[in-house]
């Protein structure tokens, strides 16, 4: 079954205001092209599930996308801080922010049991920590095994997920490599999922490698091409973070009005997402070129 | 990138103390060229001796295992929260997502992996944290400055890790770049990652696997605790501090050992091997 | 750190008698020579763990290795039944056998909960099987999100666990692909680890292809090279299933003196895996040749 | 490898049942040559109209799903026990375990994501199964015949994954090769995989996420049920069969449909499909 569609009509066809939406991708193959979309088609009061933040965070608070978070780490990255998610956290500003939070443990845990369908998941740490005492959603259970009652995190299904990734063939099947996150998890736990890939391969070259596929076909609703879609942050084998442009925005995001006209700009008056990347500049990708470091084939044969 | 690390917590330039740098006696190296990340480096590669596996942040703490690789604990191998174990990157990495730590590591493991069966597995021997404030029970706080937890007067990045890698890691190295009382309090605004003293006062949930956090290296001087109810005592004071200065910067009523010591200054080799072996083109050692 | 040992040496050095061991490998990648070894080394009560049983389970009971079984399955595969262990449950003959048993989801779910330091893991499954009522073992716990209790099954943290795989580094980093199995959870649960592979290759081949390893070095004890250490079962790329031989045992387990003689000319008559492949027959493995099928490599390439 | 399909439970050539020989129209194949497995495979072939995600052992099942794929359902896929997605076999697998399942496959999943994100995280749509026994409500056995569970007449394989299949599938199809009151029980020796209605009674645990058992293929005819309390009927006899003789031979006060059916027998299509493409070396077409 193909499911190739184009990244306005995946993110029109399977996102309703309100949904609960997971973007996830831990510093390297995040969905930021997909975040753009959401923005570009002005989607309101989204839940946003994203273990660790950045600028999209910033960019989907600012567009005034979301009326909730759920994470366990808001800042950029090493880059600084997320001035649009501190001023809605802080100050309220301009106004309050719905934020369940956990720890990465505790995400990973709640992706688990959405992916399991379980009501929850066991977590051997939070015993002692004002995150328990502050969060309801974080019980616990007894241990009929005599050991003491232990933290449970409830499962987390988001109505869209939304991930990134190297390649796919058209029906779906997706292979990642490098630094892989809980992707897998967040897929499985979606009760739809998109996914935005650098290039869309002929099913032979998947399946010359069945082990690599995180996500297989029949999990996946729509399968995206859009190159470059991770940006500012790192495809592994095809192209390198854009640190810069993060540090950036953590400059710029001191000031509300410099979040609105950037959006303005670069999300709302591009067409897509080749046109967002060319208002960054003709000459903006010229650093982050990547040396080649292939892998040594693996012999899959079995009997013929 | 989602561990507090010195990095994310303090920004730009930081050298040693002033009192430092008139005592150093630069008997092994100028004390003028040592660095404070120089300093907190080197101490932190000479605690990890006979330790085998650390949970680490990019940056000082991937430093300081380099620097013990080449030292006191040649087999100490470092994973990372992105997954990556054995990286050999070609030149330090921006972060713990940073794609450059993959080509050529040991192994990837997905998210569920390494919370799970590495640090909740109780897999880690040492984890290195940073922190926003310490307590003397080695309790830390990421995640907010204030009275307010709905309306915090600064909202820090959070946990990320940090809980998992406190309740998983059989004792936790913190780093701190500034050691103010400001840092080091009596209470902590919030409890983000408590040590097995603070764990155990609570009445659900399982116990950490670890001691906690054992040492503490900061821009004065070092504390070191072994056991669930003692304290942070100042174990020694790098050259030219006086102990009395430690104590003042310090928010709660610090002990200070009766076997006090002073930290032995970097070595020629140790700061060859930062300078112009790990870190040459000083991206972490400035 | 050079964690290569011999195979004896290896068994000898992390095994003692009374330990819980587990075998895992699901019909493929199957540390049979360590089975063999385990049996030349004549260790007693020993309780093994292993999901999908096959013909090394009737051969450690025929030995007289164990006391104990934790299973999901235990007849030989598709290749009929195992009657060393069949006359153990069903007549105690010639002795009883403690037998834990559970589905596969919940040796899975115990596996796991070991690997990650959980006193259990919760099981949507159970609900009216006799499986739950028959093991005091599996038992519930409530759910704090308002749905009915919950089933658990208890961690399972084998004294040793050993498995095989394709290759690793001399450090322990070992590589595998094709039907994972369960290796990785058995592999954290274990208090102790044991690898055999086909080969062990150069550190370089391990690290063209991080994310094809399975079980990083720092959790292996040992790593042992053992060709052919998975027969009769197959390694993908390296050889074919030996069908033949898994339904000659099924036929020739019928009778308990067959067994013995085999054990004691195949097992305890031969020194090493060599000389066991070798009692077989010098043609005995000319029909499990495989053909050539190399994975299409991917580029790990980053900043230079 | 470890389901109990009906490879496991039944072994040797089976030919159809004397009756379907005799009466068996040949209008659109000769009936001598329909054995029972390809009568048996037809059939489960044509319920998986509709269907997309297969959970299926080796051997009929497969067959089934990829006659399947040529007729009535071109998107199914097939999902096994071992991992395997999307496998394009260059022969008959021997098990659900035959490494010649993964070359050229979709995916090979490890465990953990097979048993709690595709079983247990109800992405199945059809799971196909063997008993020894069934009962009127579609619970099944597959551990033991006896009445004494510790010391049983004989030890069955046990679960496997047949406890997932049946509480996390949407639909259960189950695949008996020889229906006699032996196979087709008032009351199982051992309840292993229970249906919807069993599992209601029961006070603890999850409820299962799906309709239980609703179609049973036998070498007699065809049962379904679609609700939770409701009886497997009798709703097709294959041609030639009464249904006195199918009632005789369950084991229970079996419901036969007042619109009780005469299967279709397998077309000159299917069979060819079958026989000239799908399993030319007549593996599981004895």
């Amino acid at each position: 079954m193909d499911k190739t569609l184009s990244l306005p009509r995946a993110i029109s066809t399977y996102l309703s205001d309100g949904d609960t939406v997971a973007l996830e991708g831990f510093g390297h193959i995040v969905p930021v092209a997909a975040a753009h979309e959401i923005i570009r088609q002005g989607f309101t009061d989204l839940i946003l599930a994203r273990m660790s933040c950045d600028v999209i965070v910033d960019q989907l608070l600012g567009a005034n996308c979301l009326r909730g978070l759920i994470s366990s780490f808001v800042a950029n990255s090493s880059a600084g801080s997320l001035h649009e998610l501190r001023r809605r956290v802080e100050k309220s500003d301009p106004e309050p922010l719905w934020f369940d939070e956990y720890s990465h443990g505790g995400m990973v845990a709640r992706y688990q049991a959405g992916a399991s369908k379980l009501p929850f998941q066991p977590i051997a740490s939070y015993r002692g920590s004002d995150l328990a005492a502050k969060n309801p959603r974080i019980t616990s259970v007894p241990d009929p095994y005599g050991g003491p009652d232990i933290y449970v995190v409830p499962a987390l299904n988001p109505d869209l997920t939304i991930i990134h990734a190297q390649r796919a063939d058209k029906h779906g099947n997706v292979q990642a490599w490098g630094m892989l996150g809980v992707q897998t998890e967040a897929a499985f736990a979606g009760r739809r999922l998109i996914v935005t890939v650098e290039e869309i391969v002929d099913e032979d070259i998947v399946r010359s490698d069945p082990n690599r596929t995180i996500v297989p076909a029949h999990v996946v609703d729509a399968v995206v091409a859009v190159p470059r879609g991770s940006h500012p942050h790192s495809v592994q084998g095809y192209y390198d973070r854009d640190d810069d442009f993060s540090r950036q925005w953590s400059a710029l995001a001191r000031d509300p009005e410099a979040v609105q006209k950037w959006l303005e700009t670069n999300v709302r008056g591009t067409s897509d997402h080749d046109e967002f990347l060319a208002s960054l500049g003709s000459d903006h990708f010229e650093t982050s070129t990547i040396h080649d470091a292939y892998s040594t084939p693996v012999n899959y044969g079995g009997r013929a | 990138m989602s561990l507090r690390t010195h990095e994310e917590a303090d920004t730009g330039v930081q050298a040693v103390g002033a009192a430092a740098r008139e005592a150093s006696t630069g008997v092994q190296a100028s004390h003028d060229e040592v660095t404070s990340s120089e300093l907190l480096t080197v101490h932190s590669a000479r605690a990890l001796a006979g330790r085998n596996v650390v949970f680490a942040g990019h940056g000082l703490p991937t430093l300081a295992v380099s620097l013990a690789q080449h030292t006191v604990a040649p087999d100490v191998e470092i994973v990372y929260e992105s997954g990556v174990t054995g990286a050999r990157p070609p030149a330090m990495p921006r972060s713990i997502s940073d794609s450059i730590l993959v080509p050529g590591a040991a192994s990837v493991m997905p998210m569920t992996h390494l919370f799970n069966y590495v640090l909740q597995g109780q897999r880690i021997d040492v984890g290195f944290l940073g922190a926003a404030q310490v307590d003397k029970y080695g309790n830390l706080n990421s995640t907010l400055i204030g009275d307010d937890w709905e309306h915090p007067d600064s909202r820090l990045p959070g946990s990320g890790g940090a809980i998992e890698a406190m309740a998983g890691a059989a004792e936790i190295f913190l780093v701190m770049r500034r050691h103010t009382p400001r840092t080091f309090v009596e209470n902590l605004d919030f409890v983000t990652s408590p040590g097995p003293r603070k764990a155990a006062e609570a009445e659900v949930g399982s116990m950490p696997a670890g001691a906690g956090v054992t040492h503490v290296i900061t821009d004065l001087g070092i504390m070191t605790r072994s056991a669930r109810d003692e304290e942070l005592t100042l174990t020694a004071v790098h050259p030219g501090i006086d102990p009395s200065e430690v104590v003042r910067q310090t928010g709660w009523n610090l002990l200070v050992s009766p076997d006090l010591e002073t930290t032995q200054p970097p070595s020629a080799a140790e700061l060859s091997l930062l300078r112009e072996q790990l870190d040459p083109t000083r991206i972490y050692l400035r």
